[in-house]
């Protein structure tokens, strides 16, 4: 774990000190805001400073949350921000890293990025607004979104089974896989706190209800529905009940951490990185033996 | 060749996978060694055994341009080769085979057979490589060079298989070498010798050092020919130089993770060709807005789309021009040869950090991929670094300042300052004191969208014009193109990028038959000196423009920029690069008046 | 407007969220079934709740070519669009809003304010929509138009909701109507009515309806403002047409998916918009090699990349030009209104036919998500349809002729013949006897790589050239562009795309200014008509260009095409559309020599 | 099933019927070289005619098989076959679609549709020729790799842990999952078959030894470690045991059909095709009715 994400909580840091420069244009009841509080409040208990964090998002509703943000942050492009961050993460690896975004953006068009990060175990934070649905287009299918759904997209309603990212995320060999509710943001804040603190890539798939294009999966759906893992007693080593957990969608949805396992990050077994500080920060210009070690093989 | 008093080429041909770059590089690094000068062209295709492969080497006591026109000796590793280029040999020229499983054809007027027993001399030994080695034993004879330079390199190739490897090739060698003194007389000139061994490297050798020197600490690539020799010289460099390298899932994450890990401080540069940069053009104008500066190397090969991936072409200038949607500004360098591709590149990072946008590196196979002699001297690897107006150091919250209104960190600093040069000093992620929001999304100076609640027309416009504002007068900071060769020539030609080398010995040719020719390389696109090439040219007699495509992608872009428009043009689209006496040809057709829009046919066939 | 004897422009203003599309819808169809016409520009950001939202309905007894220049009636759902917008009305108009809620400004000179006590009328109904009913009945009462005609059309429209809100919404607006009747005076210019009601679509619907009249049965998509009105239309209208409409996981996806489904017959087609549109660039390549005819539609918004989403711009033409590496043809053509676009994408359809390629419909955001009257009886749904050399029956193979000598089914035929005019008879995927492999590589006439084992220069020059044949005198085909207005006159205006409404309207008020002006809008951008334009221009007294872009992305192309140099220019980037008094000011600037490139400042803030 | 799937064999057809207009330029010893034979026998088999059958593929080594196969055939890009593959099974729902590639080209840059093609469950036959390498591009790490291997662009050894593109085809909804090698053509022949025989999207990763630049995971190596699945057993609705041994890799490596299940294809629940045949063949031009119901809404 990097020095900074065990820090003793500094005294003079809250949550007020990750507000961003305006308020959230979110609509009222949004899922997006609960998450929002949550990573505000979340970092503080770490005691980290804004400079000490990058956020790093898409496009969509949620994936403005940088902006809403302060700490640094990076709007990207529509499906990119794994990409970026892991980008980010190589060149500072003492940086606390939170990708934020949609589940268009994730697992829709940024779904191979997903993939591939699970698999490299970028340490890294990756907070997923799954509201089964594209918001900020105005309401289209998402590839969360239930089968029958009706969308703009779908006015006869969705035929696609819709995929499930905790197990996606669990067999591509992502290190901390959890889902989360914006319902519950007590619970949210622990989660997230827990999957700051975990060394390797952490996905926290959080179901943020879209109150505007999303009146199948509102909050008086997941309210009866969603049970704790951790009243259960799960076991977040074993993938196998971690899978099946996950699968559930009905009466029951669950909600906690569903799978942690440790291995090496990137970032550890990346040789440049074991000395030196981020690269970011190095001189650059070769020296002398680094110039005289690439011009000796080419006599 | 003017300067060259011994100007030689020798020519391996046979199917991919009967290893003809080993025995290329023997007698590349026999005469590198020696100090002469060598240009080395690779016809082959995309697959891994089968097919043809025609290695050329030119070596030459001046400096090489190109691959030039001749071949003087051809091995040929199979009766393929043979058939195919026995016929187009020229006087002079000899052709080496081995006589236990080639039939000759007819040779033409003054091209000599030499016929070799390649099983007699190896007592039949059944590695086929043997033919190659016995090859090079009867190079070394016909070229006059002594044995134990050949011996010595021998031995350094294979020692890592072991004495008896060594052995066997040397005694092979050896066996062929004797019989061709005993049964051919070696070639008029023999081959000399300077003082200083020379360095050999590729294009894409030339385009990683470049990064290298420049001080790029990241760089990720999805591998594509023929751009992907760069990814590996990073790979197997990465670890003296400090440099992460990433191999990624695609394009895609290649481009936004060198965004990334720019904005993280570093400098970062990725290389792919033509349809992998396709995918990295939305990320392109993601940089250009977040004000982020990369560097992006597209190596073009013959197209459109998969195309011929071994094959060079001249193709994919307009897509560089319009990468991503929106006015934006990249810059667009095209560099001449490999040692322009090393210098450039360096000189690219440093305009790019000056204007914190991307830029591009138009490199092609023939550059890219060519096998070039390079004097050691001349690859200056701590050239000047010039990361422009970037913040590095924290500024701690007391330290006053920085810190907005609310007292949040960072909270006065305006990445986007609307400044008068419209560059605005740019803080690297992660410092004390300089938080803020980079965005894709239309911003403001302090980096709030104005996008959504807080679109603005007049704060929009402004940004856009501080964004375009920073290109003014910059091409004052690149040099322009010069005339080459005599300014009152009959015809001047004009290039861009790696015709510049062909175009050079192409207009020596011209002047043997009694043309006078000048030569303007253009290298920079963007920014291009549209001011002073229009000055040069129009002093011009007659202008022909010279490119490796087929719709003229420099002569409608530089008509777009500055009105100029070519007297002719010289094109050529069939995946193999110009040679020199296709321009001569070209010129005399368009002296003549014959034709407008010269194309040569290809005479080798690969 | 020339034409017009009545010409009325009506806001609304207020927040997303506030509802502000029904009360527009309400008053368009009072007004289209009246036979009036329309043209609504809705000025909106990339929020889904806040912001500032300003809609503009004109309405005339002609057609409209654009949203004109001035607002008549403004109704302020809120204080902020009351402080934003008073203080830019003209003399004439009149500002309504709740005086409940929204504190006056001072009215400039001839500015009429019109507080209505919205409270006070619907008995402090909590129901926040109802102050946009009040509105309405506020609207018709100034406007004279009699309450049956609104109380009818709430009916309609509330009918799902139930007899309630029918009702409910029918007495709020009589109060409101009543209490405006009592205390203001109607407009002097009441409404006219005229014979044939109109039909009312937006320029998303119509390239959604063009398509659907071409014939598309496959329609893929990925949402993109302001693209995602076509997936929507098609979406909605998929079952009753036969067509599959597929939402994709990513842009690259939908590309490669309309290619697969137009090899095996289908007319497909895809829209998105710039940043999507830079992830379809390598499939329109794709496309291109392989001679599979798609059609693609880039619409539009101010970039560079995200940029502004919800505003609009002409930034795009050269990430058209560029899509894709190497050397191709696709079409690009740029409507200049709706209806225009509905007819130009049957014509593209069968040109991509024609040429087996791919097509580019450039829209952009002002055509795309505008809302306009349109007669429907020009809309011809029925269009002619002409898939060119196509091959849709089967040919068993005892048909003989189409076995190979080795007796394989399909192996006499040449997908890729050279043939004269380039195009070679494409058989769609699972006939019977015209088994084929179509390839990015480079192929030979039958379809086999040359990439490979054969790359072969002689064979791929061919292939360049026979793919190149395909578009010669292509531009014949099309129309060419037409001057509209005096051929002498003091100025031309040469714009290109969507700018043709407002540069027509523009043209009529430079002559009332005393300023004649003729008018040469573009629209097909490839083919061009070079030769006409230039001619064209070469008569001009004095060309200005009209663009909506920072770096007249038009301009430097036509130069480069022809060489044409315009004298003066006009340029908009701030994300709103010109407003034709803009462009007469531009034309004044440039008339007096003030001034080479004019960009207006836009005064409407939203 | 379509009809031409459960065709009588007709007597005429053999393999030689799908061999391609020229040899395949592959390495001799390739693994593709078995996998294309068999595909050819599989079709053969089951009596479909080359016009009944097209192959699509991407850019690699592997993706080259359309040129060397006598079906219609289509070389796409690198990456992007499934998705050509969905268009062309959806304008001719008649057809039997065969995409053939490679890892890099499915799970690598293709990764996303790979996913999304498997929730959507496409009724198309997908076979990989998994070498765990890029062998067109001359050796480099493909997303298969193993841990440590060295290539090109990974002259240290890989430091990116493989994913498994069974339990991930598994997980995201595909409903037939098979493993194949090369170097057992009569049980690949087998897989193959019954993979074109069942109605949904089928993936059959194959063992296909890069015998150039892949020495780690040659013949050598399968041969003594590849067990069959029938030989034990395997229940295929079982997905946690498919997973299960789906991600064994050391002694034992099984291969064989993992997982099977029925659910309704992307083309069943197109209410389009329900009726008049494919619709890359029916007539084009809108009725006088559609014209009509188009317009009726617009006034
Ligand atoms: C390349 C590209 N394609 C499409 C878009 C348009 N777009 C913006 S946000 C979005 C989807 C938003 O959905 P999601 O990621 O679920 O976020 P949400 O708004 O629901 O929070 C899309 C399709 C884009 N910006 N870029
Ligand atoms: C967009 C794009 N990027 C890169 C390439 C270069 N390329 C061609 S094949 C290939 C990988 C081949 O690996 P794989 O798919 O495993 O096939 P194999 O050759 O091993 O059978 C790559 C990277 C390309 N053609 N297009
Ligand atoms: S549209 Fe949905 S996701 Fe977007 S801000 Fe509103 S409630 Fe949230
Ligand atoms: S390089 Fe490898 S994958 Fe390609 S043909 Fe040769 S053995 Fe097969
Ligand atoms: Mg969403
Ligand atoms: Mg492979």
């Amino acid at each position: 774990m990097s020095e900074t994400k065990t820090a003793e909580p500094a005294a003079e840091i809250t949550s007020k000190d990750f507000k961003g420069k305006v308020d959230p244009d979110w609509c009222p009841g949004c899922g997006d805001f609960s998450v929002l509080k949550s990573v505000q409040v979340a970092l503080s208990d770490l005691g980290l400073k804004p400079h000490e964090v990058v956020t790093i998002a898409g496009i969509g509703c949620s994936s403005n949350f940088p902006g809403y943000f302060n700490a640094y942050g990076m709007h990207t492009l529509h499906g990119r921000s794994l990409a970026v961050a892991t980008g980010v993460k190589m060149a500072n690896h003492e940086i606390t890293v939170i990708c934020t975004g949609g589940d268009g953006d994730g697992y829709g068009i940024g779904g191979n990025h997903f993939t591939h990060i699970s698999r490299r175990n970028v340490d890294l934070t990756y907070l997923v607004m799954n509201n089964q649905i594209y918001g900020l287009t105005t309401g289209q299918i998402s590839p969360t979104s239930d089968l029958g759904m009706k969308t703009k997209s779908t006015p006869f309603g969705n035929i696609e089974k819709p995929l499930n990212p905790l197990t996606q995320a669990i067999m591509n060999g992502a290190t901390f896989v959890a889902r989360g509710y914006a319902g519950n943001q007590k619970h949210l804040q622990m989660l997230i706190k827990d999957a700051i603190q975990h060394r390797g890539f952490s996905l926290i798939d959080i179901f943020s209800p879209c109150v505007t294009f999303n009146h199948d999966n509102d909050y008086a759906f997941f309210r009866p529905r969603v049970r704790k893992l951790e009243d259960e007693g799960h076991n977040p080593e074993d993938w196998k009940t971690a899978c099946e957990k996950a699968l559930m969608w009905g009466d029951e949805i669950y909600i906690g951490k569903f799978f942690q396992a440790q291995r090496p990050t990137l970032g550890d077994q990346e040789p440049v990185l074991e000395e030196g500080g981020p690269i970011g920060h190095r001189p650059i210009a070769l020296t002398d033996e680094q110039a005289e070690a690439i011009i000796k093989p080419m006599m | 060749m003017k300067d060259a008093t011994f100007d030689f080429a020798l020519a391996i041909g046979g199917a991919a996978g009967q290893g003809i770059a080993t025995p290329g590089n023997i007698l590349a690094r026999m005469f590198v060694r020696r100090g002469l000068h060598m240009y080395a062209y690779n016809a082959y295709q995309s697959i891994i055994r089968g097919g043809h492969i025609l290695l050329t080497i030119r070596i030459a006591d001046a400096e090489l341009p190109c691959h030039g026109d001749k071949i003087d000796l051809l091995m040929c590793l199979n009766q393929d080769t043979l058939d195919r280029h026995l016929p187009v040999l020229g006087p002079g020229a000899r052709a080496v085979y081995n006589s236990g499983n080639v039939e000759t054809g007819d040779a033409p007027e003054g091209v000599t057979l030499v016929p070799i027993p390649v099983g007699e001399l190896t007592d039949n030994n059944p590695n086929k490589l043997m033919q190659n080695t016995a090859f090079i034993g009867v190079t070394t004879a016909l070229l006059g060079i002594d044995f134990e330079v050949l011996s010595a390199t021998l031995a350094e190739t294979f020692e890592r298989k072991g004495q008896e490897m060594v052995d066997l090739n040397v005694s092979t060698a050896k066996a062929a070498f004797d019989y061709t003194h005993e049964n051919f007389e070696t070639f008029p000139d023999l081959v000399p010798s300077a003082d200083e061994p020379l360095a050999v490297w590729s294009g894409n050798d030339a385009l990683a050092m470049g990064g290298a020197a420049a001080g790029v600490k990241f760089y990720a690539a999805y591998p594509m020919s023929p751009a992907t020799g760069v990814l590996h010289w990073m790979a197997n460099n990465a670890r003296k130089l400090g440099i992460i390298v990433r191999q990624v899932e695609d394009e895609i994450g290649v481009a936004n993770m060198v965004i990334g890990a720019a904005h993280a401080g570093a400098r970062t540069m990725c290389a792919t060709s033509g349809g992998g940069f396709a995918l990295m053009t939305e990320a392109i104008g993601a940089a250009a807005m977040m004000e982020i500066p990369v560097v992006f190397i597209n190596v073009m090969r013959a197209g459109p789309s998969t195309g011929v991936p071994t094959k060079t072409e001249q193709g994919d200038l307009w897509q560089m021009l319009g990468a991503s949607q929106g006015d934006f500004q990249r810059f667009i360098v095209a560099p001449m040869n490999a040692l322009d591709a090393f210098n450039t590149v360096p000189e690219l990072f440093n305009l790019c950090d000056a204007a914190q946008c991307p830029g591009i590196v138009l490199s092609d196979l023939l550059i890219s991929e060519g096998t070039f002699s390079v004097p050691a001297g001349k690859i200056n690897l701590q050239p000047e670094i010039d990361r422009g107006e970037l913040i590095t150091e924290p500024r701690p919250a007391d330290d006053g300042g920085l810190a907005d209104p609310g007292g949040r960190e960072g909270g006065g600093y305006k990445r986007y300052e609307l400044t008068e040069s419209g560059i605005s000093p740019r803080a690297i992620l992660g410092l004390e004191g300089y938080v803020h929001v980079v965005s894709t999304d239309e911003h403001d100076e302090d980096g709030v969208l104005i996008s959504d609640e807080f679109t603005n027309p007049h704060k929009r416009r402004l940004m856009v014009e501080k964004r375009s504002r920073k290109f003014e007068g910059i091409v004052g900071r690149v040099a322009p193109p010069e005339l080459e060769g005599p300014a009152d020539a009959d015809v001047t030609l004009l290039g861009w990028g790696s015709t510049w080398g062909v175009i050079h010995e192409a207009c020596e040719q011209l002047a043997d038959v009694g043309i006078t020719a000048n030569h303007l390389p253009v290298k920079w696109i963007v920014p291009l000196h549209g001011e002073q090439i229009v000055e040069i040219l129009g002093k011009s007699k007659r202008v022909i423009m010279v490119e490796n495509n087929q719709s003229g992608q420099f002569a409608r872009y530089l008509r777009g920029e500055t009105g100029f428009k070519a007297d002719g043009h010289i094109r050529k689209y069939d995946g193999e690069p110009f040679m020199p006496h296709h321009i001569v040809a070209g010129v005399q057709e368009q002296l003549a008046d014959n034709i407008e829009i010269y194309v040569p046919q290809h005479e080798i066939m690969v």
